[in-house]
């Protein structure tokens, strides 16, 4: 692919999306709903059928030719004294069009189906006008060369994503939700910033030789340091970091913080569920398909960083797993539709955060892909759920609708067995990424043995929520009255079924576990920087054991879930019932307490801290100033009274001091001895 | 001539004490005319008769008889005279006695007119300036070693075109700009008379308030 | 012929017509009776100017003295004004009264 | 831009202006409100001139700085004052915000239906004079002139045409701010005759600058050697209070949220837009040039106030319910962010400060006028009052949330590009400094979200149930505001490719001045490798 070629792609990729949120923004209220419709679907198809011609380009290209960086525009060049000199530019490789892929193509599809699901709200131009702000920023994360390109992506993402949560901003939760999710994205995004510094400050051209001491730091001294920003750059002399050093654990770790809080892992993961409060095709392409797998795709870029960071690494896979099992224990007892698949997005997010932390980049990206078909599946079965039910969103409140809604119920029921790992496209991905869990990984097989309790806790909520909600008599007068869902937010469904049904078969044909055409495709990426990928691949006899450890558990929750929420054949509920193991469906329920540990321990000691610099700040600040005009007015309260206003006093003291006056300069004169 | 000039000068003294204590307004009116009258006669004795037909026209024609025409248009009630007490007249008293002698010491020491003075010390300051270089030695006579030596316009100097005339030549020769700024001055002090004098039915004009700017409401047309 | 000694006296005489008409505007409260305290400074400062152009045979001093009665009738005009002013708006003639600085 | 006294003319336009509007009759309000604006735009299209003549041509100064349009006159002979001006990169952006800001003031006036409109027109003119004045000024004495001269037309615009609290906190504004310059006239006296003791007699900047710095007798502080409590320093600390008070750095801003709450509108939006920065402004020309040693003797005390800005700003503003008092103290946390980037004496950390400047003064125009307009349309500033006008002003909302996000930093609008910048500086002089400018950004979020979302979401309050949304005229004094915050953020190329021509050469006289050598710097521990 020639860099001309590249810029016309990369360039159209992020105008359309853009473009088309500038018209539905600015010209929707005026030229109505269809209009908004047209242009809001017509731009991200566009954008997909660009990104299918780069994806066939990047197919074509000769081997070593795949990765194409561009500069568009030099964004600040502050000079050669300091150094920072940053260019908007976007690369075009195997691991981003894989991203550009998933976030135009199942855009485009959420896209189509939110001309349906928003067919009666009335502020349907704003929403379009923000998705596709979406995809534009999401594109520009993905594309960025540069790191601060990158953290602009980062933060335009977090943006749509903050508008969108508020999307309904009458609704005070929403409004919460929205602040929320905006305030964590800050905290990554400063964790990412001062990465970012580091590595402007750290990165050379050959690993460093002189004795650790001050002098080497200093600007100029050496003059081997690139000073640069640009990502293909610091891939390539990551090594100069030194392996294993304190300094690349660090910067490794913020780079993970700043992850972390775009997927939402522990500890930064309290926004997700809140995020809900927006309209459900938001839920399913920002908060479950791409932006919240952003994390991931920031580790697996910076790959060649946590390759040589094994402490920042066996952290990020630590809390990975630990989000995967937290969010799969707290979506055992959620109510709310949307909360259970977004507590169970969490926990897949966990998983890919694992894949990455132990070195399973490819591994990760496969989950990536697949989830996002699965996840947005379910979520945009939901949706119809919602809507069929007149914006109920407890699955207290329904039940039965297997009958009333049969392609939405069989394509959940696809959706479900694909996220609990049976049959369908959770089953190679999760397998695949757990089978690295095996042999890689702080503490291997420990991390192995969570992985696979997580297994079972999918099965077990994935299937709660079918049950609950598709199986069983109408728990109320809504969901005796639901109905199916208009054709145009049944296609989008039913494709993203049909897909998360044979995807992974296609991908992994004729092996369901081992090699798979991903890790194929991106391969180049993950090695070029030359360190390679860490991560020891299982041999097909591990990764058939693997394999059928991960299914039969996966099998184990599925079974439990079908016979206690389905067929009702089993109560769990008087075991919970004992004293000692009533805490643990409270906890559950309360999601484990992190709102309220944070309320108690974050937000009120600050808001206490602003009230109390209210209350004493300016006064006590004043008080110098108060001194100096204390001192003053003592003063002027002596003299004060020399202002009597009558003139003749006025007069009295003109010729007092003309008459000394006077008299002094003859005796300065030394006229009056 | 000195014994004319200390009775003239003894009798303005008094004059004055007049003007300032007496308790009717219309008194101090009267011994202001006669303070301005002897003054008019010094001037004539000093050897500017210019000046002397000038005070007499402008003082004793025109601003005295101002004044007397206030008083009895407003017709102001006697003042108490000051208690001995008051301190403006003790701090007044002060300031006579000071200035008096200040100006004695002055005087009496040469100070201010001593053109023998060459060096530029502190207390020849003043001489210097004044005298040291002046260029009209050529119809004067004195030696400069005695500044006591003349007193009044060596006779060839007023002679030679008379006082009056030797005035009109520094007043429209040299002094043109400062005398036609005073016709100027003369015609705003006449304009600012009439413009304090005239009749308003407002009384006193103020300024408007202050008032608070805001942005306009969307109501309003603009 | 005016003796030289006399100049002294002269000047002394103005200082003292100066500061005399200085007390004036420090005990009178009538405006008239200040006014016509200023006309006598401005008269000494006129004899001081006389006084010295004519020991220093020098027109200048007249030609100063004529500015400063022609400033004097300026200031008699306009301060005139001002007091059938202040008085036609009902104030008393005294300048006690005038204290608005103070307010 | 050679040949022609451009800088003498920008500083004399508005001075005409004002001069020919008092030829036009007060009931002219028309004709005096198009007087106003077309000064405006002249000289805003002369400043245009101006930068784009640094930008694109090479200093032709000369002196220790490189300065661009010099002029130089003797003005008072007797003590060696004289006229010199000139722009570098340092001030161009300055001088171009400030043109802008005072047309947008002049916009916002033509919107005002105010009694004693001529005044108010003929102060801003003058106003815009003066601050022009200081940024271009190259002598002390003149500076220190235009310096003062600015508050005087500010005290009339503010005693005037504020609200009810004007009175007081106009009081206390001219209290800090003559408190503080007249300091800064004796340490310029002072200066003078350190000038005069090596034979010039000159307040110059640029001669003040080449001289050779004499070695000070000074008592030094408890537990070091160095001479530290010198006349220099004293003089610096005499610079640096009434920059400090002007910027405002906390302690010193107690004037700052009183007089924001009571001044009317456009008066804001200038005055906060640009007086404010000429104390940052102050202390790149001046302070850290003039005064090297003292600057980096003091230098974590004055980092430390920078951070204590920035965090107790941050923290007031989310305590307030006023809107202008939030905004008030939200200036004062970026102010504390421009503070950092100077005082971090590096040159990422003064170019970021000269970019942060340029667009925190749109940006906080853009918020003043944002609250102006919905105070005129609901009545009150209180937030508790108001939410819910998303609904009846969408256009505002985009352009506030535009604005909110400059203000919050978010990257990819000219916020960022700033705070990122001084960030930087402020990570290379220590890194802890970054992490609590970190925090502080946090806050920044955090307080402009509440204080946006307080307006525009939430259910509909009675307070704006009648309200309508922006007129054409409004709509285009906020659009330029709103597509600057995108496009400065987009491509900040401009405003850094004039700034960095400048700054190496203050962060050189800083440092020669200092005399301190590279290697005393103090540097972050964490670019230490161990193996």
């Amino acid at each position: 692919m020639s860099t001309s070629t590249a810029a016309l792609l990369a360039g159209l990729v992020l105008l359309l999306p853009l473009l088309g949120s500038a018209l539905c923004g600015l010209l929707g209220p005026v030229l109505g709903r269809r209009f908004v419709n047209l242009a809001g679907t017509l731009s991200i198809a566009g954008a997909f059928a660009v990104t299918l011609v780069i994806f066939a380009e990047i197919l074509g290209a000769a081997s070593g030719h795949q990765s194409v960086t561009v500069t568009f525009w030099n964004w600040l060049n502050l000079g050669s004294g300091s150094n920072l000199n940053v260019d908007v530019s976007v690369t075009l490789d195997q691991l981003s069009v894989l991203m550009l892929l998933v976030i135009t193509g199942v855009g485009l599809l959420i896209h189509v189906y939110s001309v349906g699901y928003m067919e009666h709200d009335e502020g349907v131009a704003r929403f379009f006008s923000y998705m596709n702000f979406f995809i534009f920023s999401m594109v520009l994360l993905v594309l960025a060369a540069n790191l601060i390109i990158l953290i602009i992506g980062w933060a335009a993402v977090a943006l749509s994503s903050y508008l969108l949560i508020g999307f309904w901003y009458e609704r005070t939760s929403a409004v919460v939700a929205a602040r929320k999710a905006m305030i964590t994205q800050i905290i990554g995004d400063v964790a990412l910033v001062i990465a970012a510094f580091l590595l402007f400050l750290n990165v050379r051209t050959v690993p460093p030789t002189c004795p650790p001491n001050l002098v080497c730091a200093l600007p100029g001294v050496f003059p081997q340091h690139l000073y640069t920003l640009s990502i293909p750059q610091i891939l390539t002399h990551a090594s100069s970091l030194g392996a294993g050093s304190p300094l690349i654990t660090l910067i490794c770790i913020l780079l993970a913080v700043g992850a972390f809080a775009k997927s939402a892992q522990f500890p930064l993961h309290t926004w997700l569920p809140d995020a809900m409060e927006g309209p459900t095709p938001v839920s399913a392409l920002i908060h479950a398909a791409t932006m919240v797998t952003a994390g991931v795709y920031l580790i697996a870029r910076f790959h060649a960083l946590f390759d040589i960071a094994p402490i920042a690494a066996g952290m990020v896979a630590c809390v990975g797993m630990g989000t995967a099992i937290m969010a799969g224990f707290i979506a055992l007892t959620q109510q709310d539709i949307k909360r259970v698949i977004a507590y169970s997005t969490m926990s897949q997010i966990g998983l890919m955060i694992f894949a990455v932390g132990i070195g399973a980049y490819a591994a990760g990206m496969y989950q990536f892909l697949l989830h996002a078909f699965f996840k947005a599946l379910l979520f945009l079965a939901a949706g119809n759920v919602i809507h069929a039910v007149h914006d109920e969103q407890d699955i207290r409140e329904m039940g039965g609708l297997q009958s009333r809604m049969r392609v939405t119920a069989i394509s959940f029921l696809v959706g479900s067995l694909a996220l609990a790992g049976f049959l369908f496209a959770g089953m190679f991905s999760k397998e695949d990424l757990l089978g690295f869990g095996l042999l890689n990984g702080p503490g291997t097989p420990a991390l192995y043995i969570v992985g696979i309790v997580v297994n079972v806790l999918t099965g077990l909520y994935a299937f709660r929520l079918y049950g609950k909600t598709f199986t069983g008599e109408p728990r109320s007068e809504a969901a005796r009255h639901a109905h199916e869902a208009p054709s145009v937010m049944l296609w989008p469904v039913v494709i993203l079924a049909g897909l998360s049904a044979v995807a992974g078969w296609i991908l992994q044909w004729p092996v369901a576990f081992g090699p798979h055409l991903i890790n194929t495709f991106l391969s180049p990426v993950f090695t070029s920087s030359g360190s390679g990928p860490i991560a020891k691949a299982p041999g097909l006899d591990l990764g058939l054991v693997g394999f059928g450890i991960g299914v039969g558990c996966s099998l184990v929750g599925i079974g439990f879930g079908v016979f206690i929420w389905w067929r009702r054949a089993l109560n769990p509920a008087p075991f919970f019932a004992l004293p000692g193991v009533r805490l643990i469906p409270q906890l559950s329920r309360h999601k484990l307490y992190f709102d309220e540990i944070y309320d108690w321990t974050l937000v009120r000691p600050t808001r206490a801290l602003a009230k109390g610099v209210r209350k004493v700040g300016d006064p006590v600040m004043d008080s110098w100033i108060k001194g100096v005009s204390g001192v003053a007015s003592d003063f002027s309260a002596v003299f004060r009274t020399l202002q009597s206003g009558l003139i003749r006093d006025y007069a009295s003291y003109m010729v007092f001091f003309a008459v000394a006056f006077t008299v002094a300069v003859m005796i300065a004169a030394g006229l009056v001895k | 001539m000195n014994a004319l000039m200390a009775v003239l000068l003894i009798l303005t003294a008094i004059s004055g004490l007049g003007v300032v204590f007496s308790r009717q307004a219309i008194y101090s009116a009267l011994s202001l005319v006669l303070t301005v009258g002897l003054l008019a006669v010094v001037f004539l004795v000093l050897n500017a008769q210019f000046l002397f037909v000038v005070q007499l026209i402008v003082y004793a024609g025109a601003v005295v008889v101002l004044f007397i025409f206030i008083i009895a248009l407003l017709d102001p009630a006697a003042e108490e005279r000051p208690r001995l007490t008051d301190p403006r007249l003790l701090l007044g008293v002060l300031a006579i006695a000071g200035i008096c002698t200040a100006v004695y010491i002055a005087a009496s020491d040469g100070i201010t007119y001593d053109t023998a003075c060459t060096t530029q010390s502190a207390s020849c300051m003043h001489a210097y300036a004044v005298g040291g270089a002046a260029d009209w030695t050529d119809f004067t006579e004195r030696p400069a070693a005695d500044p006591y030596n003349t007193f009044g316009f060596p006779e060839n100097a007023v002679n030679r075109a008379g006082n009056v005339q030797t005035v009109a030549n520094q007043l429209f020769h040299t002094y043109v700009l400062p005398f036609e700024i005073t016709s100027l001055l003369l015609l705003v002090a006449a304009i600012g008379a009439v413009y304090l004098t005239r009749r308003t039915h407002t009384g006193v004009r103020r300024l408007p308030p202050a008032g608070e700017m805001v942005m306009d409401g969307p109501g309003e047309d603009d | 012929m005016l003796s030289q000694a006399m100049f002294p006296w002269i000047l002394l005489t103005a200082a003292y017509l100066f500061s005399l008409g200085a007390l004036g505007v420090l005990i009178r409260r009538n405006p008239l009776v200040v006014f016509m305290s200023i006309e006598l400074m401005l008269n000494a400062v006129n004899l001081a100017l006389v006084g010295y152009s004519s020991f220093l045979s020098s027109e200048e001093g007249q030609v100063f003295a004529f500015m400063v009665i022609v400033v004097a009738a300026a200031e008699v005009v306009v301060g005139l004004g001002l007091l059938t002013r202040v008085f036609s708006i009902g104030r008393e003639l005294d300048v006690d009264d005038l204290d608005e600085l103070k307010r | 831009m050679s040949g022609l006294p451009w800088l003498t003319a920008i500083i004399m336009l508005p001075v005409g202006g004002a001069i020919v509007l008092q030829a036009v009759p007060s009931r002219a309000a028309d004709v005096i409100k198009g007087v106003t604006v077309a000064v405006a735009a002249v000289e805003a299209v002369l400043v245009g001139m101006i930068v784009y003549g640094v930008a694109t041509t090479a200093a032709t100064g000369g002196g220790p700085l490189p300065m661009h349009d010099v002029e130089l006159a003797s003005w008072i002979p007797v003590i060696g004052a004289s006229y010199h001006v000139g722009v570098d990169g340092v001030s161009a952006w300055i001088l171009a915000l400030n043109a802008g800001l005072f047309l947008v003031g002049a916009l916002v006036v033509s919107r005002q239906s105010t009694e004693r409109m001529k005044l108010f027109c003929g102060l801003l003119l003058l106003a815009e004079a003066a601050t022009t004045g200081v940024l271009v000024s190259l002598d002390l004495l003149l500076f220190y002139l235009f310096w003062e001269g600015m508050l005087i037309p500010l005290y009339f615009l503010l005693a005037f045409y504020g609200n009810e609290n004007r009175g007081r906190a106009t009081l206390k504004f001219v209290i800090y701010t003559v408190a503080g310059s007249l300091l800064m006239l004796v340490a310029i006296i002072y200066l003078h005759f350190q000038a005069l003791a090596a034979g010039h007699n000159t307040f110059d900047l640029e001669v003040l600058l080449t001289l050779p710095q004499p070695v000070q007798s000074g008592v030094p502080l408890p537990f070091t050697s160095v001479p530290t409590l010198t006349p220099a320093m004293f003089a610096f600390l005499a610079f640096g209070l009434a920059f400090a008070i002007k910027m405002p750095i906390v302690p010193f801003h107690t004037w700052l949220p009183d007089l924001y709450e009571s001044a009317p509108a456009p008066v804001l939006v200038f005055f906060a837009g640009v007086v404010g920065k000429m104390g940052a402004y102050g202390f790149i020309r001046f302070g850290i040039t003039l005064f090297g040693g003292p600057v980096h003797q003091l230098q974590p005390l004055l980092v430390a106030l920078a951070i204590l800005s920035i965090l107790y700003g941050a923290l007031q503003a989310l305590s307030q319910t006023d809107l202008k008092r939030i905004v008030a103290y939200a200036s004062i946390s970026h102010l504390g962010f421009i503070a950092l980037g100077i005082f971090s004496l590096d040159q990422n950390g003064i170019n970021g400060a000269l970019i942060q400047i340029v667009n925190h003064g749109i940006i906080i125009a853009g918020l003043f006028l944002v609250v102006a307009m919905v105070e005129a349309r609901t009545g009150t500033r209180d937030i508790r009052e108001l939410g819910g006008l998303q609904k009846r002003m969408p256009w505002l909302y985009l352009f506030f949330l535009v604005i909110t996000l400059g203000a919050l930093g978010l990257p990819g609008t000219n916020g960022f590009v700033g705070e990122v910048t001084i960030m930087l500086g402020a990570f290379q002089y220590f890194w802890p400094l970054a992490v609590l400018a970190g925090v502080g950004v946090l806050l920044a979020g955090w307080y402009m979200l509440r204080m946006h979302q307080g307006m525009m979401h939430d259910v509909l309050r009675p307070a704006a149930e009648k309200v309508s949304d922006l007129r054409l005229r409004e709509g285009l004094v906020l659009a330029p505001i709103a597509a600057l915050i995108v496009f400065l953020g987009v491509y900040p190329h401009p405003v850094g490719a004039v700034t960095s021509q400048a700054v190496p050469a203050y962060v050189t006289l800083a440092d020669a001045h200092a005399g301190t050598t590279v290697a005393a710097v103090v540097t972050q521990p964490l670019t230490v490798v161990s193996p």
